[in-house]
């Protein structure tokens, strides 16, 4: 049998959120295809990957895992959606199969005793939430108090899902917080723009994904909104955002996990591996986009558990689920291998382990020009002492709920 | 108080803008009593094709004019979705004369499925521009008279205006022309109307066609504050309460209809929501609908629901 | 020759009024259930279970529930996706907050739940009919949409709203296995199933045709519209909600309401019509086109696309999916615009005849 | 029957030439197995039988209405004056003078009567001749006149089957299938409808193909009748001759021997003579 | 009485009978009813009154109110003025339902027969009103619902057999020719063994033998159950025979009440409708 390691990408390329879902699945074909090129694989392991079609709908979701479940070799999932990650949560456990959601999904899937296969890298809502308010904390000089904050949601979990946190930064930090949700996929806005304009937030947080993004930067504009004191979640900060507002969404802020651009080492080589020769998955002029780049990080986390688990499970040997969620658990990218991997720049270290599924919340807040991303600000990390506690107690009701026990620490060397 | 006028007057320019589309469900139903769930792919579509010519015409005959491009991307847009008409006409409605309204709003889903993936498929699935010159900043009026003034979207105000033009037209078009009696016939029963010698092929090119345009212009409209793609056609899902309302059968329903729940929609937002955890509006437009319903089960200007034994 | 009823006489009305009164269709359905509880779980694998099986079963369910209230009584309505949203949450609710609650049971009351606020979204069908009251069901929808997300009480005060159930059991045996998940939807399905074909086919089914035919008519003959069009929501609401309760325990297993949105709702409805409406077998071809078609295309059109030397991504290929899928339907209407079911029978005429034309 | 008899001399020409056509309804049931008629210039031809008997799905085959109820001919030809006709929509069969008046009305319900009668001239041109139209079909029906306002789903069945007829005349047709005229009109509006027909027929030579119930009536009017039973013509010949076949007389016109029974009298039912054709 | 006495009757009803008249009380008194939509006066102070057991006609002109009378009765339109009583008790507004429960059944004029239902069923439904067991039962389709179906069934197989419906029994109604449908209306009605018997215009749309078979039918129910029948015909030769008084309208007005006879004699009816003297 040859030596397959395989990728079952799950994508959405129609339906509301194409315009996201696309650059961020070519990224990760893109990544697959340049270490088939470059590397020949993983250690002589060969990739190969099949793309699912799900439409950001759960049903079709869970098909596309069913059908991919069983194949020979399959790595792990990335659903690419929050409906659909909830649905399969439950389905991996019995599957014993890792599910990736880097920066999406459940927030207390951090913790990876309750949550043994589930593996929120780089960050959640929660510690991207903390960010944000640790961020304009800092504009504001350290402080808050008496500050309106508006956080506009998309009317779904994934919307929903900073709000504990935001209430207790609001506790904490005593600012005022107002929830302004809008109803998927977000194409008519006034209503919550006109509450904006009522409350006259200091500042106002933008949870969307989609369309929501650009009509609610429309909006803001036609409200007369200032677009620099709005600050959106890393999923409201890529080109298809603000490429049709373009001016209207000069001064607009959002998180990211990762650079854009095309410097980047790793960057470079797809170009130089996968499209020069033609073999691009999407239009060139979308390499280096901000979620497409983010579709090669993710692509690189894998690979890399992949290769964390060959070390230790045999070089050269195609790795079961099992195998490479302890890749997973024990992710250890220290700058160097960032350098390595041509990574710098793109982000920060990160190590996991098998109690922290998340393994670092770095992130950056970056503005829009008129025409491009600029980071504008250093990274930062979430507040553990906020987070950490947040984390415990939903856990536990997670588990109490479904009647299951965490694993222990003693579990954990599978 | 200032506010409250504000807010009204945003619910009644989203209003407007409802009824574009509520108008082209009215067109359809009136004129075959097919309800047209295609309506919002119809919208894609051709919001889709009026946004990729505009950007490859100056691509491929070098004039950077944007008015040219426009205009023609407009027209060509047009000459498509009569294309479109008649090529529905031709394959679809033509084998299901004289069927029954269930099986005609299933196949005007199939088109709409089709036109979807048609559209996506020709032209794209990205986010596209249509940019006809629409000012996006707000002006300030009655500055004086209110504290804080009140915003005006100058774009909204213009769609409506748009809106408000093609509603009289049509409206002129179906009370006073003999074509327009003949499409209520054909409503009416399709099989009578055959008998008497109305061409029903003819007669459904030419309703699709002008729901198509009207179709062209709400998506024109529309994409241009949203930016076109896929959603856009979730947009007939909020102009369904604006249709009942108004009555299937209006003309001047669908405007009024749309006025009625842009405001309530945007007033109840703005004013319960808060007090209900927010994100009322979709579901208070469709409440808002049916309590009009239950006093008139037609609608304000439906035509009355006749069953007589 | 072989389908005909040709000396197979009636000799009692009890027998005239079987649900499949000639002989090859009783074995034919004999056959086809066993078929369904037998040679089915020896055969599929896994993942026909999981991603084909039990969604067509349970949507086969549910369309059976939509059938009853728009095939059978004629009330059209977009709010089924709301009814199997208060099945799955009511079902989530008996099932986590009280001790030891089993399954069957906890799924019975969600379909309760549903029961109510069929009746509850029904009432208005009593003065607004036919599209307008399509529309107006629409209201149900979104309510429930909102009422899921908003109130935390239904969700057990889950901070994102989403939901979800494990180790489920029945008897003592674990609902785990794909093929134990299987049984237990196919017998709700069976089950649940007879007595849908037993009321449409007795006084209270006619009641609802006729109500959905000529509903003056009908208030002549001293039947009430109230009564036949709230017990159909609350008949239809209640299957649709036992199909909620197993499409969010058994097949998603953990759910946020957009499991259940308008779309969901939209599909029901198609089901219903394209299976043929006022059919209990049209509910099954009804699932079995919108759920299984796109599954082919999906897994069918890379190869066949392959075969003429050309290769499509899979954006292409959805797009090229949705396009047939939306032509088939048109084509299928076409051919027999009173649905799947319709084309069945008519087949079966046409056997019967066999092998003279006419 | 032949249909050489177009030509012969004297005989008026054959207008409309029905020959042999099968019909079949949703691709199973055969309801017409071969059924042959001529109609000749300016004639009144009379199309009777029982229910079922075939009638209304031989006139939707002339003016090729099957469609809609999923039927089609399957063999078989029909002409309108020696041309092929089968393949045309029925509003080019309108424009060539072929108008159907349906059987159970179908008026536009939500149309006003005037506006009814209004899209019955959708294929003529002149405003004038339209407004003359008008005035006849108001002459004639003057019970529509008063009625003119309301909308068609509102009026009693009698104005409504006057409605169709009128309408059917506004497009100044050649020919008219008429589908069960009399049905619910009351006897003097019956006599007055066949009076109709033999005026229209007489001045404006147009000729009439009428399917009817109503034997005595169809038979005094008509100069040609047929009579089908289960999809096939069983007997025609002259009007005259007809209304003397002891059998039409028995079964067709009540006339029990000579004298008309009362419907009182008449003690058995299960007797119905069924031609074996 | 019991069904298995009804059926006996049926069975006996299938042979012709001497005809005994023997009227009763009035069942049905219509008292002034004025009944108009926007401007047009459908009906103008209408009183006529039906006795039991007999066979009473309204005639008159199209467009002369006689539907109108019936929905009024039916309670399908409510009247503005005037009252109808039933067996002495007198309504306002009637409610279908309770017409239907006390006995009085109708057929259309304009064919309002479900669709999409088969012969039997459409038959069925007229038993609707007598089926006792509940939602559950019929579910389960246990012991007594069966039975009760199946008893119900036996009845309405009668009533197909007089009607001469057999081959039609499974057919959907849609398909059938107007004349067939018409008899199907009637056995609807038939089914819910009336008292009165509303009949609009039975039998438009047949030739002279079927009207023999209605006409002759019409009269055996009417002489086996003492069903009284209200009719409403254009055919003259039915009505001046079978009819033992006749009301005619005309614009929505009385103009003549009495025996087949004096009606034909009325100058202002034979202007008004017969035209000619028949
Ligand atoms: N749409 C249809 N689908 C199937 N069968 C049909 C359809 N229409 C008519 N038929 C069948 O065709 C046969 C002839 O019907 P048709 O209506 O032509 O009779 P008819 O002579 O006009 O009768 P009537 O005098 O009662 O109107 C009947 O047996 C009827 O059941
Ligand atoms: N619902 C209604 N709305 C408006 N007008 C009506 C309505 N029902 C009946 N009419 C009018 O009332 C008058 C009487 O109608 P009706 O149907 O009772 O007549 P009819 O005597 O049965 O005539 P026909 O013999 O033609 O059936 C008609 O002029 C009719 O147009
Ligand atoms: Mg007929
Ligand atoms: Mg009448």
């Amino acid at each position: 049998q040859a030596k397959e390691q395989f990728f079952p990408l799950l994508s959405y390329r129609t339906g509301p959120y194409a315009p996201n879902g696309t650059p961020w699945a070519n990224g990760k074909q893109d990544y697959l295809k340049m270490i088939n090129a470059r590397d020949g694989g993983i250690n002589g392991v060969k990739l190969t990957w099949e793309e699912c079609e799900t439409g950001y709908a759960t049903d079709r979701g869970v098909e596309c895992y069913e059908r991919l479940k069983g194949r020979p070799g399959v790595t792990l999932f990335d659903p690419q959606a929050t409906g659909i990650t909830f649905a399969l949560t439950d389905k991996v456990v019995n599957d014993k199969i890792p599910l990736l959601t880097l920066g999406y999904g459940l927030s207390v899937a951090q913790d990876g005793l309750a949550f043994p296969w589930n593996f929120p890298l780089m960050g959640s809502y929660w510690t991207g939430a903390d960010v944000l308010i640790q961020h304009i904390m800092k504009k504001e000089n350290g402080n808050l108090k008496g500050k309106k904050i508006a956080l506009v949601y998309h009317d779904s979990p994934f919307g929903k899902e900073p709000i504990p946190l935001l209430q207790e930064r609001a506790r904490m930090n005593g600012f005022e917080l107002s929830l302004i949700p809008v109803t998927a996929p977000g194409v008519e806005q006034k209503a919550a723009w006109l509450q904006v304009r009522q409350q006259r937030p200091d500042y106002v947080l933008l949870w969307g994904w989609g369309v929501m993004n650009s009509t609610a930067l429309k909006e803001a504009q036609a409200t007369g909104y200032p677009r620099d004191k709005m600050y959106g979640v890393w999923w409201a900060g890529a080109e298809p955002d603000v490429k049709d507002v373009g001016e209207g969404a000069k001064g607009y802020n959002a998180l990211n996990l990762n650079s854009s651009g095309t410097q980047p080492k790793v960057i470079q080589d797809i170009l130089k591996y996968v499209h020069d020769k033609g073999q691009g998955t999407g239009p060139k002029d979308e390499v280096g986009q901000v979620l497409y780049t983010r579709g090669v990080i993710i692509q690189a986390l894998s690979i890399e558990a992949v290769r964390r688990a060959q070390e230790r499970f045999g070089k050269g040997k195609v790795m079961t689920p099992e195998q490479v969620r302890w890749g997973l658990e024990n992710l250890n990218l220290d700058q160097k291998r960032l350098d390595q991997l041509g990574l710098a720049g793109v982000m920060r270290p990160l190590s996991t382990s098998c109690s922290d599924h998340m393994g670092s919340t770095w992130v950056r807040v970056q503005t829009w020009d008129g025409s491009k991303w600029n980071f504008s600000s250093d990274w930062y990390q979430a507040d553990e002492q906020i987070i950490k506690p947040m984390v415990k107690a939903g856990a536990e009701k997670y588990l109490a709920e479904k009647k299951l026990t965490a694993r222990t620490a003693a579990q954990c060397q599978s | 108080m200032g506010f409250f006028l504000e807010t009204l007057f945003g619910g009644l320019m989203v209003g407007m803008l409802y009824s574009l589309v509520a108008l082209g469900f009215v067109l359809i139903f009136k004129a075959s009593g097919v309800f047209n769930f295609a309506q919002g792919a119809m919208v894609l579509f051709a919001a889709l094709a009026m946004a990729r010519f505009s950007e490859w015409i100056p691509a491929w005959t070098g004039v950077q004019s944007k008015l040219v491009a426009n205009v023609a991307a407009f027209l060509i847009a047009g000459a498509i979705m009569f294309v479109v008409a008649w090529v529905v006409e031709r394959l679809v409605l033509r084998h299901l004369v004289n069927q029954e309204g269930a099986t005609l709003l299933m196949a005007t889903l199939g088109i709409a499925y089709f036109l979807e993936g048609m559209g996506q498929t020709l032209f794209g699935n990205s986010i596209y521009k249509i940019d006809v010159g629409m000012p996006k900043d707000p002006v300030m009026a009655f500055e004086s008279t209110f504290q804080g003034g009140i915003l005006i979207n100058q774009e909204d105000l213009i769609a409506a205006l748009i809106a408000a033009a093609l509603v009289a037209l049509l409206s002129l078009f179906f009370q006073k022309t003999s074509t327009g009696r003949a499409l209520r016939a054909v409503a009416d029963d399709h099989q009578a109307a055959q008998s008497i010698g109305i061409p029903l092929g003819r007669i459904w090119v030419i309703v699709w066609c002008v729901a198509g345009v009207v179709a062209l212009v709400a998506g024109m409209i529309w994409g241009s504050k949203l930016g076109v793609q896929f959603s856009l056609s979730t947009v007939a899902l909020r102009a369904l309460p604006v249709v009942i309302l108004g009555g299937l059968t209006s003309v001047p329903g669908a405007i009024i209809g749309g006025l009625i729940i842009g405001v309530g929609e945007k007033l109840s937002e703005v004013y319960i929501g808060p007090h209900v955890g927010g994100g009322i509006e979709i579901w208070f437009a469709y409440v808002l609908a049916l309590l009009f319903l239950l006093v008139r089960p037609q609608g304000l200007f439906g035509e009355k629901i006749i069953d007589r034994v | 020759m072989l389908y005909r009823e040709n000396g197979q006489f009636k000799t009692s009305y009890r027998a005239d009024q079987q649900i499949f009164p000639i002989l090859q269709d009783r074995w034919f359905m004999v056959a086809l259930l066993l078929a369904a509880f037998v040679v089915v779980p020896m055969v599929a694998s896994d993942y026909w279970f999981r991603a084909i099986l039990i969604p067509f079963l349970i949507m086969a369910l549910a369309a059976l529930g939509v059938n009853i209230l728009v095939g059978y009584c004629g009330q059209i309505s977009l709010g089924s996706g709301a009814f199997m949203a208060v099945g799955a949450y009511g079902a989530y609710n008996f099932f986590v907050r009280i001790a030891d609650m089993p399954v069957v049971p906890a799924i019975l009351l969600g379909g309760l739940c549903a029961t109510v606020f069929g009746i509850l979204f029904g009432l208005p069908s009593l003065r607004v009919k036919g599209l307008y009251l399509a529309v107006a069901t629409l209201a149900a929808q979104f309510f429930a949409d909102w009422m899921f997300l908003r109130v935390k009480w239904f969700t057990n005060d889950s901070s994102s709203g989403s939901v979800g159930v494990a180790q489920l059991q029945v008897f003592g045996l674990p609902i785990e296995s794909a093929q134990s998940k299987y049984w237990f939807c196919l017998a709700f399905l069976t089950v649940i199933g007879l007595l849908a074909k037993n009321l449409v086919r007795s006084a209270i089914g006619r009641e609802w045709m006729a109500i959905r035919d000529m509903d003056v008519a009908a208030a002549v003959i001293g039947i009430r519209p109230m009564y036949a069009k709230l017990s159909a929501f609350a008949v239809s609401s209640f299957i649709v909600g036992v199909a909620g309760a197993l499409w969010g325990f058994v097949y998603l297993g953990t759910w946020e309401p957009a499991a259940f949105s308008v779309d969901l709702s939209f599909r029901l409805l198609f089901m219903v019509i394209i299976g043929g409406l006022g059919s209990v077998m049209g509910a099954f071809f009804g699932a079995a086109f919108i759920v299984l078609l796109p599954i082919f295309l999906n897994q069918f059109l890379p190869g066949l696309v392959a075969m003429f030397g050309a290769s499509i991504n899979t954006a292409g290929l959805s797009h090229a999916e949705l396009m047939i899928f939306g032509a088939l339907i048109v084509w299928f209407l076409i051919v027999e615009p009173h649905g799947l079911a319709r084309l069945w029978s008519t087949g079966k005429q046409k056997l019967r005849l066999w092998p003279f034309p006419h | 029957m032949n249909t050489s008899n177009s030509n012969a001399p004297g005989s008026p020409p054959i207008v409309l030439n029905v020959n042999g056509i099968e019909v079949i309804y949703n691709h199973v049931i055969l309801v017409l197995k071969g059924v042959s008629l001529q109609v000749p210039e300016g004639g009144i031809v009379a199309l009777l039988g029982g229910n079922g008997a075939g009638k209304t799905t031989t006139l939707r085959a002339v003016s090729n209405l099957l469609k809609g109820e999923r039927g089609e001919v399957t063999k078989g030809s029909i002409e309108l004056r020696g041309e092929r006709i089968e393949n045309l929509s029925p509003a080019e069969l309108v424009r060539r003078g072929v108008v159907q008046v349906m059987e159970g009305r179908h008026c536009f319900a939500h149309l006003t009567i005037e506006e009814n009668l209004l899209t019955g001239a959708y294929t003529r041109a002149s405003k004038s001749e339209v407004a003359a139209g008008l005035e006849k079909v108001y002459a004639y029906f003057p019970r529509l006149k008063t009625r003119r306002g309301s909308q068609a789903a509102y009026t009693s069945g009698g104005e409504q089957q006057m409605c169709a007829i009128g309408r059917a005349l506004m497009a100044n047709p050649s020919m008219v299938l008429l589908d069960e005229p009399s049905m619910g009109l009351a006897p003097q509006i019956v006599e007055e409808v066949f009076e109709i027909v033999k005026d229209l027929n007489a001045k404006e030579r147009v000729t009439f193909l009428l399917a009817e119930q109503n034997t005595n009536m169809a038979l005094k009017y008509a100069n040609y009748g047929y009579i089908m039973e289960s999809g096939r013509i069983v007997m025609d010949g002259p009007a005259a001759e007809l209304a003397n076949n002891e059998d039409v007389k028995e079964f067709y016109l009540g006339m029990g021997g000579a004298e008309r029974k009362s419907f009182r009298d008449v003690k058995s039912y299960k007797r119905r003579k069924r031609w074996l054709a | 009485m019991t069904d298995a006495a009804l059926l006996e009757q049926q069975e006996q009803a299938a042979a012709p009978r001497a005809t005994a008249r023997r009227f009763g009380d009035v069942i049905l008194d219509v008292k002034n009813i004025s009944l108009s939509f926007g401007g047009v006066k459908a009906l103008t102070d209408i009183s006529f009154d039906v006795r039991e057991h007999e066979i009473r006609a309204i005639i008159g002109p199209n467009g002369a109110g006689k539907s109108s009378m019936l929905n009024c009765i039916n309670g399908v339109y409510q009247p503005q003025q005037g009252s109808i009583a039933l067996r002495g008790k007198t309504f306002r507004h009637m409610k279908s339902r309770q017409v239907a429960e006390m006995g009085i059944a109708r057929t259309f004029q304009n064919l309002a027969l479900f669709k999409g239902m088969s012969v039997l069923d459409n038959i069925m439904t007229g038993r609707n009103l007598r089926i006792k067991s509940n939602l559950l039962l019929q579910a389960l389709r246990i012991g007594p619902a069966e039975k009760e179906e199946i008893r119900h069934r036996e009845y309405v197989e009668r009533i197909i057999d007089f009607l001469e419906i057999q081959p039609f029994r499974k057919t959907p109604v849609g398909q059938l020719p107007y004349g067939l449908q018409k008899r199907v209306d009637l056995g609807r009605a038939l089914a819910m063994e009336p008292q009165v018997l509303l009949l609009d215009e039975p039998m438009a749309g047949m030739n002279v033998e079927e009207k023999q078979d209605m006409c002759r039918f019409i009269l055996d129910v009417n002489d086996e159950f003492g069903t009284t029948v209200v009719l409403i015909e254009h055919d003259m030769g039915v009505v001046m025979d079978i009819s033992d008084r006749v009301v005619v309208l005309d614009y929505g007005r009385k103009i003549g009440d009495g025996t087949p006879d004096e009606v034909r004699g009325n100058p202002e009816v034979i202007k008004a409708y017969l035209g000619t003297a028949h």
